[in-house]
């Protein structure tokens, strides 16, 4: 069986989530897991959008392209303003919140801001939308995104959305008094992070995957257990599932 | 900064004239309303409610050195940027949506320090317009601690008397004028949004001026017969413009969806062509087309209809 | 021509309401004075209610006891949740706001809290409802009560709604940056304040009120001008019209 | 003070259970929520949707220690008294209405010192219930300065580090348990209000638990053919009680109006009786019909539907 990298980080991310839980998702990879788990082991999962939606359900084939149209409301049943559906996060009504991002750093540290020097970037990406406050604010933060060295950092160029910070002390220093990046998803590994340290480290690989290569691709010392297991690969039927949900693959690549 | 201070907002809100009056007039007139060096709000996102009527007037009129601030900004920052119309956007996030990948003009405009770029999270914009229009200088949040955005946006922090804990503080902000697309409107500036509220209650009641296009131009007891649906109060709105599509090429919520192929043109030809795409794009749309209605034309009628069928479809 | 205290006291309030305003207005008096003023003078005045209303337009005979009751909302244009009536309030939309009380003071500061002691009181009054938050945020503030030796003290027992405070710049060291009270409006007269020291003084008296009757009725010490001017008495008309909105005479005595 | 400390609140909200179910109980099971010693917060406001169908259970069912907050607290803080349930009232006034004057019974029992009298401004009640809502330990407002509210209130003031001048701060207010009366509920609990939304949408955010009382309990379906009307979301809600005429003597907006002269007769028998007359009341009204409907009989139908059809004509 063959899938693209876009399809095993959906798979892996919807196994992650619990049903009867609330998950706070973005559009693309996070949606398409969302949908995934409720379709599969999750049927009373709640997605909530950005855009101001609780409760949605997607039509195959028409998948919204941003949270804030009108496709990502479908059969939603409450629409609040995007300040409102935020503040429910920072009441602590959401279980899950995903981010992707162009750098990761060990202590599970966000940038989608700028690659090089702020003041003089050598690009400027688009920002933080909401990916600042979904770290600040879900309980449990997933990060999803595929397995680059350029991608995985010793430091971020700019902290858009914080992990861990700098150390197990360093959200409550810094006033985030709850919530906490748990686990990151990519196309080569599950990762979870060392209570002690705060640092990233290997809690499985994806299938056919050896642990040199994700070394190879990341840009940090990487613990890994004596012997990292696998993650079965992704179901017939899930990547049926996530064929049918988006038949014209604009997110499936 | 064109961000008007906590008092000086106060006292302009108070100078202004507040009554109830009829507001409607074309949009020429309306965005007027509008100088040069202004902070303009953008009411819906992305490409949702964009208030493009009065955005494309406000660059037919050619206005300098706007400050444009939005949650989500979509192409529409792009072309005030290659029209030399935006010196300055405030936002959470700046592209066309999540296929396109990066904005090649946003780059282009930014690195090079022609346009300044200053970046809030999504909540914290958004609790800068509430600030504003609960007329306070600013409100407290966890968000942005613990990130770089915290000390680069210009927000503080302070340890809280109640928890002893440390806080961000976000300062209102209170716009110009921001120009908002609702469903419906009266004459007086009392307006209705269906679906996605999105930012713009806040926005209208932050705003020391406000620009309403409406789909549609009701009698005041139309809307008295669901005043629990009014967000909008009429003594925050200064102009009343009416304007069905007014929003297009984006989406106006169970009226019509967001032409995504045009979207995906625009895009598409500015990835390969630049900034001289977006300014053959505003000769094609905005200086081009002399009113409204001929805009629409571009687009055509049979699009028009098609967009308004696939929403209908939607909301059923 | 007879008239009740009430009665006098809405004419005289509808009066001080200019056209193409806006009024924050409590039940009772307040309501009757804009009803009036916009039957008169004033058609395009808006009201706005407590209790969650904009432009509503009064049924006669169906006055509102409570301004957070379905006749409060009779034909009103928006109903904002009570913390949002207030929040435009505080933002600086209202040019009008009324208040009464049990106790005022030479700073227009009202009492509606306590008598005695706040620890032991002798009575236990109602409370603030909007009225602090009235006479905090509203541009012009006019307070509307009958005049009573015991109600006009030199100094509250609390002070629930900060007038003047304690003199010109009381209300800005505070931290009220904005509003200010600017009529008193008694059954014997109207009283403004005195900028240079903050404190109530005499501006006219009520038709047929001799000025010793006034300072007789007050509790602190009153300055007037050399020639007091009389207000003009109630017309024909203000009376038919509060009659016709008041036919039981719930709120006019 | 029984309110929970801000850190407290939140990992209440995170330990429950926010799962989408059916929550359609019983009232006397939803009333098992309250644990004795419990703040209990109250929507609607004065004689308007009080959720008097929860409120009659607790009281049944012998709840003490309560403390009851309310922006302007109705009669219902009365009974609460008189029965010993209450050992404290937050609120901005208490009283009954306009024309009834001060409350005897107010008076008895907080000048005594049985029954402590916490008073905040109107907005300043407003805020508090907001700042918990919004997941932050305070809002800052200008209510409340240089008034004596300020001090004996519990607020704080700081100089503000944009403005330089001071503001004061309320603390966030998370009851234990939200009471609210709403005109439609789907069985998880997501709910519409019609007419005046009070400030029930920000107390079910606010509380750890809620209960809401619905006139109606409809199909899901039929909430997400109007989502933009549902105000309160089912991850809030923790108990779904079905009951028509549930805020009945109060009115429901649309529905019915107040018994005024049912009010009227408790308001004089209490004016002139004193706390047995609260008492008599009580045994009538409360601990005498067994269940809801029972109590309703004690108005008869004809009341019911006479009030029906006064705010039929009304919201016509």
């Amino acid at each position: 069986m063959t899938y693209t990298a876009s399809e095993l980080l959906a798979v892996s991310a919807a196994r992650l989530l619990e049903d009867r839980k609330i998950v706070f998702a973005g559009v693309g990879t996070p949606l398409l897991a969302s949908v995934l788990a409720q379709t599969t082991h999750a049927p009373n999962l709640t997605i909530v959008l950005e855009g101001g939606v609780i409760g949605p359900e997607m039509a195959p084939g028409r998948l919204p392209i941003s949270t804030n149209e009108m496709r990502a409301a479908r059969r939603g049943v409450l629409l609040p303003s995007i300040t409102q559906i935020f503040l429910y996060a920072q009441r602590g009504f959401y279980d899950y919140g995903f981010l992707g991002g162009a750098q990761v750093d060990p202590y599970g540290n966000v940038n989608t801001s700028f690659i090089g020097p702020p003041e003089r970037p050598r690009v400027r990406l688009p920002g933080s939308g909401g990916a600042c406050d979904i770290i600040s604010h879900c309980r449990e933060i997933l990060i999803v995104t595929t397995h680059e060295r350029r991608r995985f950092v010793e430091r971020v160029d700019f902290v858009t959305s914080p992990g861990h910070v700098d150390g197990p002390d360093g959200r409550r220093r810094a006033g985030l008094l709850f919530g906490r990046v748990t686990k990151v998803v990519t196309n080569l590994a599950l990762m979870g992070f060392d209570p002690a340290t705060a640092r990233m480290r290997l809690e499985a690989l994806q299938p056919g995957v050896r642990l040199e290569e994700v070394r190879e691709h990341t840009g940090f010392e990487l613990p890994a257990p004596a012997d990292v297991p696998h993650l079965p690969p992704p179901a017939e039927r899930e990547l049926a599932i996530l064929r049918t949900l988006d038949p014209e693959r604009t997110f499936l690549g | 900064m064109s961000d008007a201070s906590f008092v000086e907002a106060r006292r302009r809100l108070e100078a202004k004239d507040r009554s109830r009056r009829d507001k409607r007039m074309p949009v020429e007139r309306a965005a007027e309303l509008v100088r040069d060096g202004d902070h303009i709000a953008i009411g819906g996102c992305l490409y949702s409610r964009t208030p493009w009527v009065t955005l494309r007037e406000l660059l037919r009129q050619r206005r300098r050195d706007l400050t444009l601030s939005r949650n989500l900004l979509c192409y529409e920052g792009e072309l005030f940027m290659v029209a030399g119309a935006a010196r300055g956007i405030v936002t959470s996030w700046a592209g066309i949506g999540l296929p396109w990948g990066l904005s090649r003009i946003v780059r282009e405009f930014v690195e090079s320090g022609r346009v300044r770029f200053d970046e809030w999270s999504h909540l914290a914009l958004g609790l800068r317009y509430r600030a504003a229009a609960m007329g306070v200088p600013f409100l407290p949040t966890l968000s942005m601690l613990g990130s770089d955005l915290l000390a680069r946006a210009g927000a503080r922090t302070m340890t809280c008397p109640f928890t002893g804990e440390r806080l961000c503080l976000v300062p209102a902000l209170f716009p110009d004028v921001a120009l908002l697309h609702v469903h419906r409107a009266d004459p007086f500036g009392n307006a209705q949004i269906d679906g996605y509220p999105h930012m713009d209650a806040d926005l209208a009641v932050a705003a020391a001026a406000v620009i309403v296009s409406a789909e549609e131009i009701v009698d005041p007891e139309d809307l008295r017969r669901h005043a629990d649906r009014t967000i909008i109060p009429f003594f925050a709105v200064d102009a009343v413009v009416e304007a069905p599509y007014g929003a297009y090429p984006h989406e106006c919520y169970g009226l019509y969806e967001a032409d995504l192929a045009h979207i995906d043109a625009y895009a598409r030809g500015v990835a390969s062509g630049g900034a001289d795409a977006a300014r053959r794009h505003l000769d094609d749309y905005v200086y081009g087309p002399e009113t409204f209605e001929a805009y629409l034309e571009r687009f055509g009628v049979g699009r028009l209809l098609e967009r308004r069928r696939a929403a209908q479809e939607l909301s059923r």
